[in-house]
């Protein structure tokens, strides 16, 4: 057998991963479809891309790409340094729709030197700028290609785009031409069930071979237990919080704070909510990082402590505050639960469930919030806490020096030094309420081998599949 | 040998007797009157020939149809003779219609039910069924609707439909009630002559005395069920064995004992009154159409005078009634009650509407059924400034009046019969001592017996009260019995007015003429006669 | 009867217009930026306000109206802001599973009910009756979508006779496409069917009793007889407002149906354009389904005057 | 008879879960979590590990009160439409009020219910509200189409003679003769109500937690249903048998309300 049916929970809004946020895009095409000078691997190392090595200077400032040679996009034109370029700049350009930008945010200038060969000089040292050419945002498009990208996707990867159904799915195929190791399979089609329910008699009923990221995570033991099925649960970057909004009374009191967080019980939400899938946190940062330090313990749950910690503060019969709540389950079955434990120490919240663009514009940008679950799946992120005017609304002029020295440090040993640092400051800030590392399940028939288990980006690495006898 | 033998007929409905003991038998060419009050079982006689009793019917004793034993035969034997041999007609014409098929097809199916007929040979015979009732083809083709027609053309068509297959029997169940007296007498014509082209037996149910007198050969009179007297129609008035029959006679050509109390003052004045109906608009922007409904009438009611008002349905009588009332505007002209204007600068005047009440048609829809009599009584008062602090008593004296009785006034109306809600209703009329009461058709919707009741209790309440009646029928021996002068109308103009005698002895207008010819008449010999001496 | 059409037209046209304004307004106070939701979480302000440039959000109200409407006039109901292709384009395929999942529930309701509703009337009081009225009852009292799942626990996931919901496609054949809609159409019909069932009968009982259908009988009709020729038609008429009626209902509850199977139809098209603050897609679907529940009535009402001719002249 | 008491049940429970419940609804218990029916729990757990019959109860509360009021919306704005309208026939009012009735008409009700909880934010109020706008044109026709009979009624006539006016004669003679068709049209979308909170808490637009619905029990089991079936078997038999204790309440009403009515005024 060499087709596969993978179905995922959200459908791409258009299929150009350059230009939108959306996550769903870079799970159909990244890697597949486009790829970029590095990419990620399984386990979330940087590796090569299309680019098979480079040189950076001494200062730290000028990257040098060798690309892969013979290397054609899908509609049989070649890629060459000329499409670096290309794609760079239009990511970093004044009217760049890109919605990561600040990934390039470093480059200073992209120069093609011959066609197989591209330097790109930054304005200063950055020590993740390979990470950050790895991301889905930074893949390589034809200036040929780029009018119809939203519709007809034309990269350079192992499959080519066939065709999108909208509302129901994507079909790959092949390329025979893949400049790499080629597929092994014949045909993808990416099928497109948002809701969980679905998502279960799909898979149950085998209608599709793969699930990737499913959404019940009731529904596992289930697969466990029968033979047709395979459960790989692997981890992702995905930081799920309570966020807190650090300027709201009375949540800008630190006291509050840390009461909120001591009147939480994690275990109850990780197995309420993900039915036990999830790995506590108690700082903005993934367990599987190497630099990560466990800080659970700063905020165990205690509810006599944290209505101690109220009355301290000056709220012995507790507030009221909102609680908004994105559409995924884990912020939808845990804001349930969390208002219930706040409810316990006398902490009052209003549920109100949100759509993801509600969510966007009131809590994200509006900042018209108090408390909200959601999880920043974004790798690497715990810089966000040095910018004062993101949603958390935390400004520590500490913090934001520590992460301004980060940046330009590319010493790995001081780097952890300073990681662990971070990581502290904000735990014993209790800026938010750190909960669990998203776990993503995928459900796959018995015989499909070659998946990946964590989830490093948002990203479903089809290159490798096959079906096993 | 007769058509139709019924014998000893028992009838149950759910177990409650509905008839008992019914006897009677129709001959070829012979016409049985079959007379009674409402609810006395004419009705439910006829279905039992039929054998179209409602759901919960048990039959007992003989019904031979031709020789056929319709108690016994099973229903596609049945279907088989009805339509067939024996063809009915009913009440109400204006239902009696599937109003989505046209009346060609709808006379055309009784033939193609009971003949193997082609559809056109079936159509042809149609025409020459409506042609037989009167309905011409180059005035109503075969491809209208019911609607399309006016009441009585519909009853014709109920006619050619029972009539079509040339039926042994014809069972007609109140032919007439819902027409015109003019209209009546047509349709009676017409089946008096059905009757004798075809020789055909017939069963003229009615409630109205005078219709079977001018067109029965036998009556047959039924109470509660049974059948109290028969016999052939000059016999049984001649004799009138049966005290019922003798009360049913004199009911129906009662006279109310009354002096003319006329004071030749003029109370009501009505001059060149015109009443416009704005017609719905056909077109958005079609000029309005009107309807004039009355049209530049002109009366004079005077002081403890009874005045008629005649005319057929339609033509206007109650609109008048209600421009009188002041409910609605005229158009033209203008209405004076002792001088002083029923509606002035466009609102109606209150002190001159007190002095004026009105008794309408049908005592079931005049009470809210919602109220104790007391209240619905004591509704005028709302015409007052402010209500008398002894209503309570005027209510009762006025129901004492009206021979009800005082403790009528915690009931509700569901309690009280027929007859007994119109003297309420002119308990209502009279609370706030009126001059003038309106009578609007007062006495049309109840029996002989009780209309006698209440036409006697109106001349006594007249002399009581010193009132002025404005009696409004299309009755014409009711108008003639008990009013003073009388107006005959026809569409929306007054076309003949005068004493009332004068007027029905000696009409000088061709409408007035042809409306007294078309009502029937009781026979004015035998013990009734007597009695009225 | 042509000037009936003719006012009934233009009470129509009066409505669309009304319509589309009630939708335009609504539409135009939701909350949340659709340049936000596609930008995501990390897009700076002037990513933003080019993209709403694009997305032509900056005009003023009444120009985005007149252009709306002007649009749709022509056939071209604009370009949906998150999939960046033209709303008809996505409609018109939706259309292909949402249009013949109501025909197949209509079509299966009527079925159902008709037979049901006659014969029920016809045997009154018998034991037919009471148990079509039984099941009737409890066909309305039943939440679809609850039906729906639990059709979905025995049929799909238990049995597996059915798949469990998604859409085949046109292209792989009629009898995959009409085997995905067919649970769906199912729990869209049932309510609809005992509905329509409970209606037919009680309009062909009010029909039985009426004096014209003791004239038929007089005239020697058999039961039989009466029923079909003279009181069906008669009875129809109120029928003929429920399945108008149905119309609409079919439409907003395959939003629901349409969410537990899973399908791509417009009514999902609509769940996933409010969650997306696609404005310009909710409008168009809302209005183009408030368009089709107006055409549908006016059909009904034209539908109304080829049953009784009495409508045909009083216009 | 059946439906009297299937509506009296679930009323029953709605009423005593002010006083008493089971378990406490707003406490969780996970660890007690999806558990089937035992003496503890008669209708088991739910993912949180609540009491089912505790949150039915409760729920009931909220399927009561949203449809109650939506019917009383509709009710308190559709029937003085009605009468206004039928005691002005032909007038400009009257074309008004119908037509709006008819705009109304026009749209799929849920689907304009679910965008005005969409644009407005889910919850209780806004589903309220939804559903009791689409009450109004219901409640507007039936009166008018009563009232429109009523009005050619004699004693309206003599209510008039009586020099009542149009407003008076609607509250006096109209609306009393009314109310059994309201009692039973009112039973009807009261259970139309229950059925419309259910589906649009299940879709997420009606009342929000930690309010317990119906609706959202059923949306949260849904995932549950192949190895908890009684999530869903509970919450959804509420419904059912609530709607059909109404509905058949509603036909009895009918039987034993409409012949008097016909009696009464023939
Ligand atoms: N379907 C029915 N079920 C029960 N009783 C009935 C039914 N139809 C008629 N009746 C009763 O049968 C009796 C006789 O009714 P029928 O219709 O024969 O009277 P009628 O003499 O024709 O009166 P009318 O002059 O009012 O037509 C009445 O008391 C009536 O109440
Ligand atoms: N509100 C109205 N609008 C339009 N036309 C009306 C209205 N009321 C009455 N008419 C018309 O005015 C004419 C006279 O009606 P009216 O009720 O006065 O007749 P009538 O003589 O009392 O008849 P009947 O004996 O049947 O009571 C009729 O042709 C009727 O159709
Ligand atoms: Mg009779
Ligand atoms: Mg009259």
């Amino acid at each position: 057998k060499t087709d596969i049916v993978v179905a995922m929970q959200l459908e791409p809004p258009h299929l150009d991963p350059t230009s939108a946020a959306a996550g769903a895009i870079d799970s159909v095409l990244y890697s597949n479809v486009f790829e970029g000078l590095t990419r990620f691997g399984p386990d979330g190392s940087v590796n090569p891309g299309l680019a098979k090595s480079w040189d950076i200077s001494d200062d730290g400032l000028t990257y040098t790409f060798h690309l892969n040679e013979g290397v054609t996009f899908h509609d049989g034109t070649a890629m060459d340094a000329e499409d670096v370029k290309f794609s760079l700049d239009r990511a970093r350009a004044e009217d760049s729709a890109n919605a990561q930008k600040a990934l390039f945010s470093a480059i200073a200038d992209v120069e093609v030197v011959d066609p197989a060969t591209v330097k790109v000089m930054l304005s200063e040292p950055n020590g993740n700028f390979l990470f950050n050419m790895a991301w889905g945002d930074a893949v390589i498009v034809a200036p040929e290609s780029i009018e119809n990208i939203k519709q007809m996707p034309v990269g350079t990867g192992a499959f080519k785009f066939t065709n999108w159904v909208q509302g129901d799915n994507i079909t790959l195929e092949k390329n025979g031409d893949y400049w790499g190791t080629p597929a092994k399979l014949d045909e993808v089609t990416f099928k497109f069930i948002s809701d969980p329910t679905a998502a279960f008699a799909a898979v149950m009923a085998e209608d599709v071979d793969v699930f990737t990221g499913f959404p019940a995570p009731e529904n596992l033991p289930q697969f466990e237990a029968d033979p047709r099925f395979q459960v790989i649960v692997g981890n992702t970057e995905g930081e799920t919080i309570l966020s807190i909004n650090n300027k709201m009374p009375p949540l800008d009191n630190v006291k509050v704070r840390k009461a909120i967080a001591h009147a939480i019980d994690r275990q109850a939400i990780i197995d309420g909510a993900m039915f036990g899938l999830g790995t506590p946190i108690g700082t903005h940062f993934a367990p599987h990082n190497p630099d990560y330090v466990d800080l659970t313990g700063n905020s165990a749950y205690d509810p006599e402590m944290s209505k101690a910690l109220l009355a301290e503060a000056g709220f012995p019969d507790g507030f009221k505050t909102t609680l908004k709540l994105p559409p995924p389950s884990y912020a939808r079955r845990g804001g349930e639960i969390i208002a219930a434990q706040l409810r316990a120490v006398g902490i009052e919240t209003e549920i109100t469930n949100l759509e993801w663009a509600q969510w966007l514009e009131q809590v994200f940008r509006g900042k018209d919030y108090g408390l909200t679950i959601v999880s920043h799946t974004e790798p690497f992120d715990i810089g966000i806490y040095a910018r004062p005017d993101y949603y958390f609304q935390y400004d520590n002029k500490a913090f934001q020096d520590l992460i301004a020295e980060l940046n330009k440090t590319t010493d790995p040993a001081m780097r952890t030094d300073m990681l662990h640092k971070a990581q502290t400051i904000i735990s014993e800030d209790y800026v938010n309420g750190y909960l669990f590392q998203l776990a993503t399940a995928t459900v796959a028939k018995a015989g499909v081998t070659g998946l990946w288990k964590d989830a490093p980006t948002q990203a479903t690495d089809l290159t490798a599949v096959y079906w096993a006898e | 040998m007769s058509l139709l033998e019924i014998e000893g007929l028992d009838l149950d409905i759910h177990g409650a007797p509905i008839l008992r003991g019914v006897s009677m038998s129709v001959a070829p060419g012979q016409i049985v009157g079959v007379i009674g009050e409402s609810g006395s079982g004419k009705s439910m006689t006829a279905f039992a020939v039929l054998q179209l009793l409602p759901e919960g019917a048990m039959c007992r004793g003989r019904v031979e149809l031709n020789g056929h034993d319709m108690l016994g035969l099973p229903e596609p034997s049945l279907c088989r003779l009805r339509g067939n041999e024996v063809g009915m007609v009913f009440q109400e014409p204006m239902t009696a219609l599937n109003p989505i098929k046209t009346i060609g097809e709808q006379v055309a199916e009784t033939i193609l039910i009971h003949e193997d007929v082609s559809k056109r040979a079936a159509m042809a015979r149609a025409r020459e069924a409506l042609d037989r009732c009167e309905l011409p083809g180059d005035r109503f083709p075969m491809s209208r609707y019911p609607h399309e027609l006016s009441g009585g053309q519909r009853q014709r068509v109920v006619i050619a439909m029972a009539i079509a297959l040339r039926p042994k029997l014809l069972i007609a169940d109140e032919p007439t009630t819902a027409l015109d007296v003019t209209t009546q007498a047509e349709i009676l014509r017409l089946i008096r002559r059905l009757v004798e082209e075809d020789s055909m037996g017939c069963m003229l149910i009615t409630h109205d005395l005078a219709v079977v007198a001018d067109m029965a050969d036998e009556i047959v009179i039924m109470r509660r069920g049974e059948v109290v007297e028969a016999g052939p129609t000059a016999q049984v008035f001649a004799e009138m064995n049966h005290p019922y029959t003798r009360a049913l006679f004199e009911a129906s050509g009662h006279q109310p004992v009354r002096e003319a109390q006329t004071q030749s003052v003029p109370l009501l004045q009505v001059r060149d009154a015109v009443r416009d109906y704005a017609l719905p608009r056909n077109r958005l922007f079609a000029p309005q159409d009107y309807f004039r409904a009355v049209n530049r009438v002109s009366l004079t009611i005077e002081r403890g005078e009874s005045l008629g008002l005649v005319g057929e349905s339609g033509c206007g009588k109650s609109t008048l009634t209600r421009a009188i009332l002041g409910l609605e505007e005229l158009q033209g002209g203008e209405i004076l009650l002792d001088g002083a204007p029923v509606f002035s600068g466009h609102q109606p005047n209150r002190a001159v509407r007190r002095r004026m009440q009105v008794v309408f048609q049908d005592p079931y829809g005049s009470f809210n059924p919602r109220w104790k009599v007391a209240r619905l009584v004591a509704e005028p008062f709302h015409l007052m400034d402010a209500r008398p602090a002894d209503w309570r008593d005027q209510v009762a004296k006025v129901l004492e009046d009206v021979g009800i009785g005082a403790d009528a006034m915690h009931r509700y109306i569901h309690e009280f019969s027929g007859g007994q809600r119109q003297r309420i209703a002119i308990a209502r009329a009279l609370i706030l001592r009126p001059e003038l009461v309106v009578l609007d058709e007062a006495v049309s919707a109840l029996d002989v017996s009780i209309r006698a009741q209440i036409l006697d209790l109106l001349a006594a309440l007249q002399k009581d009260y010193g009132l002025s009646y404005l009696f409004i029928s299309h009755d014409l021996s009711v108008v003639r019995n008990i009013t003073d002068r009388v107006l005959v109308m026809r569409a929306g103009e007054i076309v003949e007015q005068g004493k009332t005698a004068a007027v029905f002895d000696n009409p000088q207008n061709w409408y007035t003429k042809k409306l007294i010819e078309a009502a029937p008449v009781l026979p004015d010999h035998g013990v009734a006669g007597g009695g009225a001496e | 009867m042509l000037r009936y059409a003719l006012k009934r037209l233009v009470s129509l046209a009066i409505s669309l217009v009304v319509a589309s304004v009630v939708i335009f307004a609504m539409v135009e106070v939701v909350p949340g930026d659709p340049a936000a939701y596609m930008l995501g979480i990390n897009a700076t302000e002037e990513t933003l306000n080019a993209l709403r440039d694009q997305l032509g959000l900056n005009g003023t109200l009444l120009e985005r109206y007149a252009g709306w409407v002007g649009g749709m006039l022509r056939g071209d109901f604009g370009t949906s802001y998150t999939y960046r292709t033209p709303v008809a384009e996505m409609i018109g395929e939706r259309l292909w599973i949402s249009l013949p999942l109501a025909l197949f529930a209509l079509t299966l309701s009527t079925a159902i009910a008709f037979p049901a509703g006659i014969w029920a009337a016809s045997k009154r009081g018998s034991l037919v009756d009471t148990s079509v009225m039984g099941v009737t009852q409890l066909g309305v009292a039943i939440p679809n979508f609850w039906f729906a799942m639990l059709m979905v626990l025995v049929f799909a996931i238990n049995l597996r006779w059915f798949n469990a919901g998604g859409f085949a496609g046109w292209d792989a054949g009629i009898l995959p496409a009409m085997k995905s809609l067919t649970l769906p159409a199912i729990a869209l019909a049932l309510p609809q069917a005992s509905i329509l069932a409970r209606v037919m009968r009680s309009s062909l009982l009010d029909t039985l009793g009426e004096d014209f259908i003791r004239t038929a009988r007089a005239k020697g009709l058999s039961k039989r007889q009466a029923l079909w020729r003279h009181a069906l038609r008669n009875a129809l008429i109120p029928v003929l407002t429920i399945i108008g009626l149905q119309f609409s209902f079919l439409m907003a509850g395959a939003i629901i149906i349409e969410n537990v199977f899973f399908l791509p139809g417009l009514g999902r098209l609509v769940f996933q354009s409010i969650s997306a603050r696609d404005l310009i897609v909710v409008e168009s679907v809302v209005m183009l389904l408030v368009f089709a529940v107006v055409m549908v009535n006016f059909a009904v009402d034209l539908a109304y005057a080829v049953v009784d001719p009495r409508l045909r002249v009083r216009a | 008879m059946l439906g009297a008491a299937l509506t009296l049940i679930f009323a029953g429970a709605a009423l005593i879960s002010f006083l008493w419940v089971p378990y406490d609804i707003t406490q969780l218990d996970i660890a007690n979590k999806i558990k089937g029916p035992s003496g503890a729990h008669p209708l088991g757990t739910d993912h949180f590990g609540r009491d089912i019959l505790s949150m039915i109860m409760v729920g009931a509360r909220t399927s009561i009160a949203v449809a109650l009021v939506a019917v009383g919306i509709g009710m308190g704005l559709g029937v003085p439409l009605g009468l206004a309208a039928a005691a002005k026939t032909g007038s400009l009012l009257d074309e008004v009020i119908m037509r709006g009735n008819d705009l109304v008409f026009a749209f799929p009700s849920l689907l304009i219910a679910i965008m005005i909880t969409a644009v407005f934010g889910a919850s209780a109020l806004n589903a309220i509200i939804a559903i009791g706008i689409f009450n109004i044109p219901v409640f507007a026709r039936l009166v008018r189409g009563a009232a429109l009979s009523l009005w050619t009624r004699d004693y309206v006539l003599a209510a008039r003679v009586s020099g009542k006016g149009a407003a008076r004669i609607s509250v006096e003679h109209i609306l009393p003769n009314v109310t059994n068709l309201l009692i039973v049209q009112g039973t009807i979308q009261f259970s139309l109500g229950i059925l419309a909170e259910a589906g649009l808490s299940y879709v997420g637009l009606g009342a929000q937690p930690p309010l317990p619905s119906w609706g959202r029990m059923l949306a949260d089991s849904q995932t549950m249903i192949s190895f908890a079936p009684h999530m869903a078997l509970f919450p959804g038999l509420a419904i059912l048998l609530t709607v059909l204790g109404l509905n058949l309440m509603g036909d009895g009403l009918r039987d034993l309300l409409d012949p008097r009515l016909r009696r009464g005024a023939r």
